[in-house]
């Protein structure tokens, strides 16, 4: 058994190493050489000159959520269509392409189909809530003029 | 040799990671990097075994989507903040306490025990075998996902679909049922 | 790497752990970290064997299916997360003992 | 070409496949949708057509066959071993049978574009037509009995819902509730049918029947029924041959055909012509070997044949309805092919089948053109009764040139399909009464019938499109009826294939007589019974999983002319059917003549008839009382009787007797044990049951805490301790 | 299975004598120690080659831009101020380092390292010519989308730690938008990967040629689009102008990276400008030949009058001419689509990745894979000349 071929691994393994001694080096050879005067205002959080009020991590849209969600999805099915995709020529050339490609578009359609139904629900418009509220409250005031 | 210090290092990342999945308390954002640092060190363990493409989807998958998704769902339940809900609980828990961690301890021992009883037999039935040169195994996937597996395939898309409809559906902003 | 044992221990111990975390910690996305660790474990576990014992990529397969499957689950356990937190305010573990909100 | 399961399956899946997108968009975008329909059928047309000319101008033989199957499941284990395989059986019926329906189930979806164009469900009709035509086209490919019998009962309820498409009326819904319960009585029996052959042989597969019926399986098999041994082959053939009168509407189950009109007239063209009546004889054809074993069971299926054909017409002569006479003239030439079946007139009922069903088709269709047209506009309804029309000649001339094609080919008119193929039948069940003189008896029904046909048909095109108009108001308001591509292209076609050549394959009639007696024709020699020897090998052939071709080289066959007998009484076999041949000539040109003379020269009264056989005339109306015998007579006073009787049973014996007098036992008893109760059972057993169920859950309420982790860790403890178990 | 710079240099004599003559003196196999330091070598040249190239960027992004505004830009430091960007250099390591007090500092400090690791991780299947790319890994393409990921990973973790209302904004904008766009530029790739047969950058590469007309760009139409489809996402995934959201000043001050002051701020722009870089590189691999040159010159047989090792080397040369050329010109074209274009808004953003790019990219890749089904992967051109001499009867 040779692990001669492991070595292609070695410049990844390298490059991460220098990448993380890059960081870390400049900045310790920068400690060095650079003043160090903290001071409170120094260290708060921007804030346009203000005091910053409570914490930065609050809630937020749900909507960064459902658009990572339709990405993960992507993201698998493209790791599931690498494989089938770098065979694609190979079976080409021995003539099973049709088979191939209708295994290839039937799982795209299915997928498709996913996306389809989260346009129609407006799950990719970011200012859905917006144009809801809106419907709502008109809806509410023409109840009320009623 | 190289092989031996790749597992090395995937192994003490793997270590590292597991271990502060389960012990950082404070911040989970902070546990999600330590599960981030697991995984990479699974993707170098896959590259040991001669697994190239899992070792890429590990990347991909993992690195690119399920961690990103965990970020993101942490940040959408309160982040790291550590403040109390209108019931007066705590909005975010604390990690666990002492007797959990008991509890754990006694079950992992137990399931440990367990899982060493079986491993002994494999242990003494495994009978080392001439390992394969290391080759590429894309197109023999690829191959095997259009052919033997197809239907695994195909499946595993409708899965994605449900999982995407279903996800969408749960996690949609309350009150825009349209 | 001659041998499966460091990789079957390794497998071994990321499940333990992941084991662990499921069952000590309180925090549901803690928990969907430990599924993420039990998932990894048995997928390293699968493409152990595929190499040392039987040599072909039905494992390399199946660790596929698990990494999808392990995303599928991420995706939905997490939108059942937000939207637990959504209407309890809280992703303690215990909040989710009833089944009604 | 070669025939692979997947190319095949296309015929079958494009439909399919059609009423699955179609169920998604039909709402949406309904012509579309219709649009999707049509181009389905035209592609398994044009695949069926492929296959049919391979077959029939191709090299094969009358025996060649296609047979291909896979594994659907497999479930072995236990020592016990089931595989259940699928597959599709292709042999020049099949082939001629799918032509046949993709065909004329084509040019019906065609003229339903125009036929449902103002429905408010246009697009849903053609969802339930691409089911049902996809159903029946899986039906003529299925090689085995059980994949028959789910494509069968697929069939059933796509007819329930096509009968009861105007579901808004109530009669429709009766309608679909009728038709889906009679046909649901012969189904029972035929899936007992079924696994009665599956017991004996092992197998749903056709060519594993025959082969077992070939190695003389059923010969001498018996089964056992309340004590009696009765011979397995007459038991399974009985049972199936219910199947067939279910679907097929023979009799006693021929009532739901006519209310089966209900559905819009295309649906009840594609049901009474190409599909749903069609698939029974279909299934008595291809379990033609096993009917033959036992020798009560081929007169048997003769006579209901026979009764069939002849009870049908004479309900016809009375009918006023348009669409009813049809309805009627289907069981009866239904009947035609049933009897073409009891007297091993094997090729002959098939011909008929596939001739019937073209030109039933055309008629319906035509009668769909006339009543389309036909629009009261006091009640804003369609017109069916013939005693309104009248000289619609004048405004419709391709539909009544269609319709008198038909006519005269199911009157069987020489020159005309009808005529080569049910003047065939008659001749063989001839033939069968020389040498059995209990074929006389269904060989009269027939005749009878045959001179009926020929006088209602044309008694119903004398009132609807001859003579004057009696409903003037109504006639005024038809539009004139001009050429349009999805109207009268339909019908012309199917016309133009009612003449007789296509099928007997001689241009000038100088066969005219031997059309009926010499088998030369190319239908002869294609279709044959099949020769159950010839499956032998099956028995012991070792099906891959997958796609095995059939191996066997099959002789080539001559069709057997002579009915197995000697030159010297095959010679007199044929002259029997040259008399017939010459017979149906005369009873047809009278039937056709005593209509010419009632309803155009009006010389000769209907009425006096009606007069005379008053008695008969309601009989006839009331279609023999068979509506009323089901209703009155079983349910009423069969089924609720005897209900009423359990009832009272239960009532007056069980309550009265055994129930109150126990009231008086228990009473005595009572006093004693209250004694015992409260001091016993009260207070030790009761209060302590209490107390002790009140302290276990203590303990068992902790495992229901609702608390995941807890779950999570009980999992781990039992199935650690289970694993080390087995470890 | 996997090539790369060793497999290269293991062509030549030199390199296994020098092998040989080392494991003999060792006594062991030393073919490992020796490819780690020629590795590292070679490594640490990229990283400086890289380092360098990002410094010019931002030299270049202010000339150019200067350039198109009618201005003159840096001018001061040294000639035509090209060592404006050794000055931008010393002044970042001297400013201090400033943590907020109410940041999440283990965080903070890993954001910047995650954003350099997940870029230089990629710099190892850059291919840079036949020879000098640094492993030819077969996965490579795939291998580049998974390791790119950790900016996104980068960028969120340092909007969080920051525990500023800015930062946080920019980190979950960025990440969202990096994963956002990374689905239409994976598909993108796909389609390339479906008419070459492989991932790997040699065979992605190998399935072109030095002209114009057998890059991949113009093999079909579907192609076509597909690069304006991937160059579209590119520009996203690197936070470029019009889509540099994330630290979009007006709005957001200055993005996930408010908080951050000197080495670390830089850590981040180095970071952007050599990711920038390299999905230029990539889009010139996936579309324009990458590193082939016209007439096959790459492979130095057309120096087969000199010694062969100097042959090699001058095409390996001429390689990294034609790579760096394609590149750069790319580099320069997103330089002056920033200074051209406004900047969209976030939901515009939104719109512009799943309403209009993921439909264009599926429809793509379909498309690609019936034409590579329908005309045997053959490309326009070819197609053409075969309906030229098909009339002469060829086939």
């Amino acid at each position: 058994m040779s692990s001669h071929n492991l070595d292609v691994y070695m410049p990844i393994l390298i490059l991460i190493g220098i990448g993380i001694a890059l960081v870390f080096g400049a900045i310790l050879f920068g400690k060095l050489i650079r003043p160090h005067n903290p001071s409170r205002l120094k260290e708060q959080a921007y804030e346009c000159g203000e005091d910053p009020v409570g914490v930065a991590w609050s809630n937020f849209n749900v909507r960064f959520y459902v658009v990572s969600l339709i990405f993960i999805i992507f993201d698998v099915e493209s790791a599931l269509m690498f494989p089938v995709a770098s065979v694609f020529k190979k079976f080409n050339e021995i003539g099973r392409g049709g088979i191939i490609l209708c295994t290839f578009i039937v799982f795209v359609m299915i997928l498709v189909s996913g996306v389809i139904y989260c346009w129609r629900k407006g799950d990719l418009d970011w200012v859905k809530s917006f144009h809801l509220n809106l419907d709502e409250s008109s809806e509410k005031n023409t109840q009320e003029a009623s | 040799m190289f092989d031996s210090v790749l597992f090395l290092l995937s192994a003490i990342l793997i270590v590292v990671g597991s271990l502060g999945v389960l012990f950082i308390k404070e911040n989970i954002m902070h546990a999600c990097v330590a599960l981030l640092t697991a995984l990479f060190g699974v993707a170098g363990a896959y590259a040991v075994l001669g697994a190239d493409f899992l070792a890429a989807t590990q990347l991909v998958v993992y690195v690119g989507g399920v961690v990103i998704l965990m970020l993101f769902a942490v940040m959408l339940t309160g982040g790291g903040a550590a403040n109390e809900n209108k019931f007066g609980i705590e909005k975010i828990p604390a990690m666990g306490n002492v007797k959990t961690y008991i509890i754990a301890g006694v079950n992992v021992l137990v399931i440990s025990l367990v899982v060493i009883k079986i491993m002994a037999n494999v242990m003494q039935d495994y009978k080392a075998v001439a390992l394969p040169a290391y080759e590429s195994t894309v197109e023999k996937l690829g191959t095997l996902l259009v052919t033997d597996h197809v239907l695994a395939f195909e499946v595993s898309s409708i899965l994605l679909l449900g999982a995407l409809v279903g996800a969408a559906v749960i996690a949609r902003p309350i009150g825009s049922t349209k | 790497m001659n041998s499966m044992y460091p990789f079957l221990f390794l497998s071994f111990f990321m499940f333990v752990i992941g084991l662990g975390v499921m069952i000590a910690r309180k925090n549901i996305i803690a928990m969907l970290l430990g599924i993420e660790l039990i998932l990894n474990a048995s997928a390293l576990n699968f493409v152990t064997y595929t190499r040392f014992v039987n040599q072909n990529l039905d494992g390399h397969i199946m660790s596929l299916f698990i990494i999808i499957i392990a995303a599928a689950e991420a995706a939905v356990g997490l939108a059942i997360v937000i939207r637990f937190f959504q209407v309890r305010e809280s992703i303690h573990i215990d909040d989710a003992a009833q089944l009604q909100a | 070409m070669d025939y692979t399961i997947t190319t095949v399956a296309w015929i079958v899946l494009l439909p399919f496949f059609a009423f699955v997108i179609n169920a998604f968009i039909v709402k949406k975008v309904p012509n579309v949708a219709v649009g999707i329909s049509c181009a389905a059928i035209f592609g398994s047309f044009l695949l069926s057509g492929r296959i049919f000319f391979d077959f029939v101008f191709g090299k094969y033989s009358a025996d060649y066959h296609v047979h291909k199957v896979f594994n659907w499941f497999d479930l072995n284990g236990g020592g016990q071993e089931f595989v259940m395989k699928m597959g599709i059986y292709i042999d020049n019926m099949t082939a001629m049978m799918l032509f046949m329906v993709t065909g004329v189930a084509f040019l019906i979806h065609i003229f339903s574009t125009y036929y449902m164009k103002e429905d408010t469900r246009y697009g849903r009709f053609f969802v339930y037509m691409s089911l049902f035509t996809s159903a029946m086209l899986g039906l003529v490919l299925s090689d085995n009995l059980i994949s028959f019998f789910i494509f069968w009962e697929l069939m059933g309820f796509c007819s329930y819902s096509l009968i009861g498409f105007y579901y808004e009326k109530e009669d429709a819904g009766n309608a679909n509730i009728k038709a889906f319960m009679t046909t649901r009585i012969g189904d029972v029996f035929f899936l007992l049918g079924i696994l009665a052959i599956y017991f004996q042989v092992g197998s749903f597969t056709f060519v594993d029947i025959y082969a077992a019926i070939s190695s003389g399986m059923f010969t001498d098999a018996t089964v056992t029924i309340f004590g009696f041994g009765l011979p397995l082959a007459l038991i399974a053939s009985l049972a199936i041959f219910m199947g067939t009168i279910g679907k097929s509407a023979q009799f006693p189950l021929q009532v739901w055909l006519p209310d089966a009109m209900m559905g819009p007239t295309p649906c009840s063209a594609l049901i009474h012509a190409a599909t749903m009546v069609a698939a029974g004889v279909y299934l008595s054809l291809r379990m033609f070997p096993l009917y033959e074993i036992h020798p009560f069971m081929l007169p048997f299926i003769a006579t209901i044949g026979g009764i069939t054909a002849l009870g049908a017409a004479t309900i016809a002569l009375v009918q006023t309805d348009f669409k009813a006479v049809l309805a009627y003239s289907t069981i009866s030439q239904l009947g035609y092919m049933v009897l073409g079946v009891g007297v091993g007139a094997y090729n002959a009922a098939f011909m008929h089948l596939i001739t019937h069903a073209i030109f039933k088709a055309c008629l319906f269709l035509a009668a769909g053109s006339v009543i389309h047209s036909l629009h009261d506009h006091h009640t804003h309804q369609h017109v069916q009764e013939m005693p309104r029309m009248g000289g619609l000649k004048n405004k419709m001339k391709f539909t009544w040139f269609a319709m008198w094609c038909c006519t005269f080919a199911i009157a069987g008119v020489p020159f005309f399909s009808g005529f080569v193929s049910k003047d065939r039948i008659l001749g063989d069940a001839l033939v069968m009464a020389m040498h059995n003189p209990y074929y006389w008896f269904p060989a009269t029904l027939g005749f009878i019938g045959a001179l009926l046909t020929a006088f209602y048909m044309c008694r119903m095109m004398f009132l609807a499109f001859h003579g004057e108009p009696r409903d003037k108001d109504l006639y005024d308001h038809i539009h004139e009826e001009k050429f349009s591509w999805n109207r009268n292209l339909p019908l012309l076609i199917l016309a133009l294939f009612t003449l007789g050549v296509w099928f007997s394959g001689s241009l000038t009639g100088q066969k005219l007589v031997k059309v009926a007696s010499d088998k030369v024709e190319w239908f002869d020699t294609l279709i044959v019974k099949p020769k159950t020897e010839n499956f032998k090998n099956y028995q012991k052939q070792n099906w891959g999983p997958v796609d095995i071709k059939s191996t066997i080289s099959f002789p080539v066959s001559k069709y057997d002319s002579n009915h197995g007998l000697s030159e010297e009484e095959a010679h007199h076999v044929h002259s029997v059917h040259s008399i017939g041949a010459i017979a149906s000539i005369i009873i047809a040109f009278s039937g056709i003549f005593i209509a010419f003379m009632m309803y155009i020269r009006k010389s000769w009264n209907p009425g006096w008839w009606v007069n005379t056989f008053s008695t008969w005339y309601r009989a006839l109306q009331n279609k023999y009382y068979f509506d009323d015998m089901y209703i009155k007579g079983i349910i009423q006073k069969g089924l609720i009787p005897v209900n009423n009787f359990l009832a009272w049973v239960d009532m007056g014996i069980y309550d009265k007797y055994a129930i109150d007098g126990w009231e008086k036992v228990n009473r005595c008893a009572f006093t004693v044990s209250k004694w015992f109760d409260n001091i016993f059972v009260d207070t030790i057993a009761v209060d302590g049951t209490g107390a002790s169920v009140r302290a276990f859950n203590v303990i068992l309420r902790t495992f229901q805490s609702g608390k995941i982790q807890f779950y999570i860790i009980m999992i781990i403890l039992v199935l650690s301790s289970y694993i080390w178990s087995l470890a | 299975m996997n090539e790369g710079l060793i497999s290269f240099l293991s062509q030549f004599d030199g390199h296994k004598a020098f092998v040989k003559m080392i494991s003999d003196f060792a006594g062991t196999d030393a073919t490992s120690t020796i490819s780690f330091f020629i590795y590292l070598a070679a490594c640490l040249a990229v990283v400086g080659v890289m380092a360098t190239i990002g410094g010019l960027g931002t030299y270049a992004e202010r000339k150019i831009s200067a350039d198109l505004q009618a201005r003159q830009g840096p001018n001061r430091v040294g000639p035509f101020g090209l060592l404006q960007m050794l000055a931008d250099g010393v002044k970042m390591i001297l400013k201090e380092d400033i943590i907020p007090s109410a940041a999440d500092k283990p965080m903070f400090i890993m954001a910047p390292m995650l954003c350099i690791v997940g870029v230089f991780g990629s710099l190892a299947v850059v291919p840079f010519s036949s020879g000098f790319i640094l492993s030819d890994l077969n996965v490579g393409v795939f291998y580049l989308l998974g390791i790119s990921s950790l900016v996104g990973v980068g960028i969120f973790i340092g909007g969080y730690s920051s525990n500023s209302k800015w930062s946080m904004l920019g980190g979950m904008r960025g990440a969202s938008q990096i994963i956002s766009y990374e689905i239409p530029v994976t598909l993108s790739i796909i389609a390339i990967v479906v008419l070459s047969g492989g991932m790997s950058f040699g065979t992605l590469i190998g399935g072109q040629g030095g002209f114009p007309h057998e890059w991949y760009i113009l093999h079909n139409p579907f192609t076509f689009i597909a690069f304006f489809v991937y160059f579209i996402g590119a520009l996203a995934e690197t936070n470029r102008a019009p889509f540099d959201l994330p630290e979009a000043e007006s709005e957001l001050v200055s993005g996930y990276h408010t908080e951050y002051t000197g080495m670390r701020f830089a850590f981040f722009a180095l970071a952007e400008y050599i990711e920038v870089f390299v999905v230029c590189g990539v889009a010139a691999a996936l579309f324009f030949g990458g590193w082939k040159v016209p007439f096959d010159l790459g492979t130095g047989e057309a120096f087969s009058a000199l010694p062969p090792i100097i042959a090699k080397n001058i095409g390996q040369i001429l390689q990294l001419g034609s790579f760096f050329t394609k590149t750069l010109l790319l580099y320069y074209v997103v330089i002056w689509i920033r200074w051209t274009l406004p900047r969209l808004r976030v939901d515009q953003l939104m719109t512009l990745c799943w309403k209009y790019l993921t439909p264009i990219a599926l429809f793509n890749l379909i498309m690609i894979a019936v034409w590579a089904y329908a005309f045997d992967g053959k490309s326009m051109f070819e197609l053409f000349t075969a309906m030229g001499s098909g009339s002469t009867g060829g086939h």
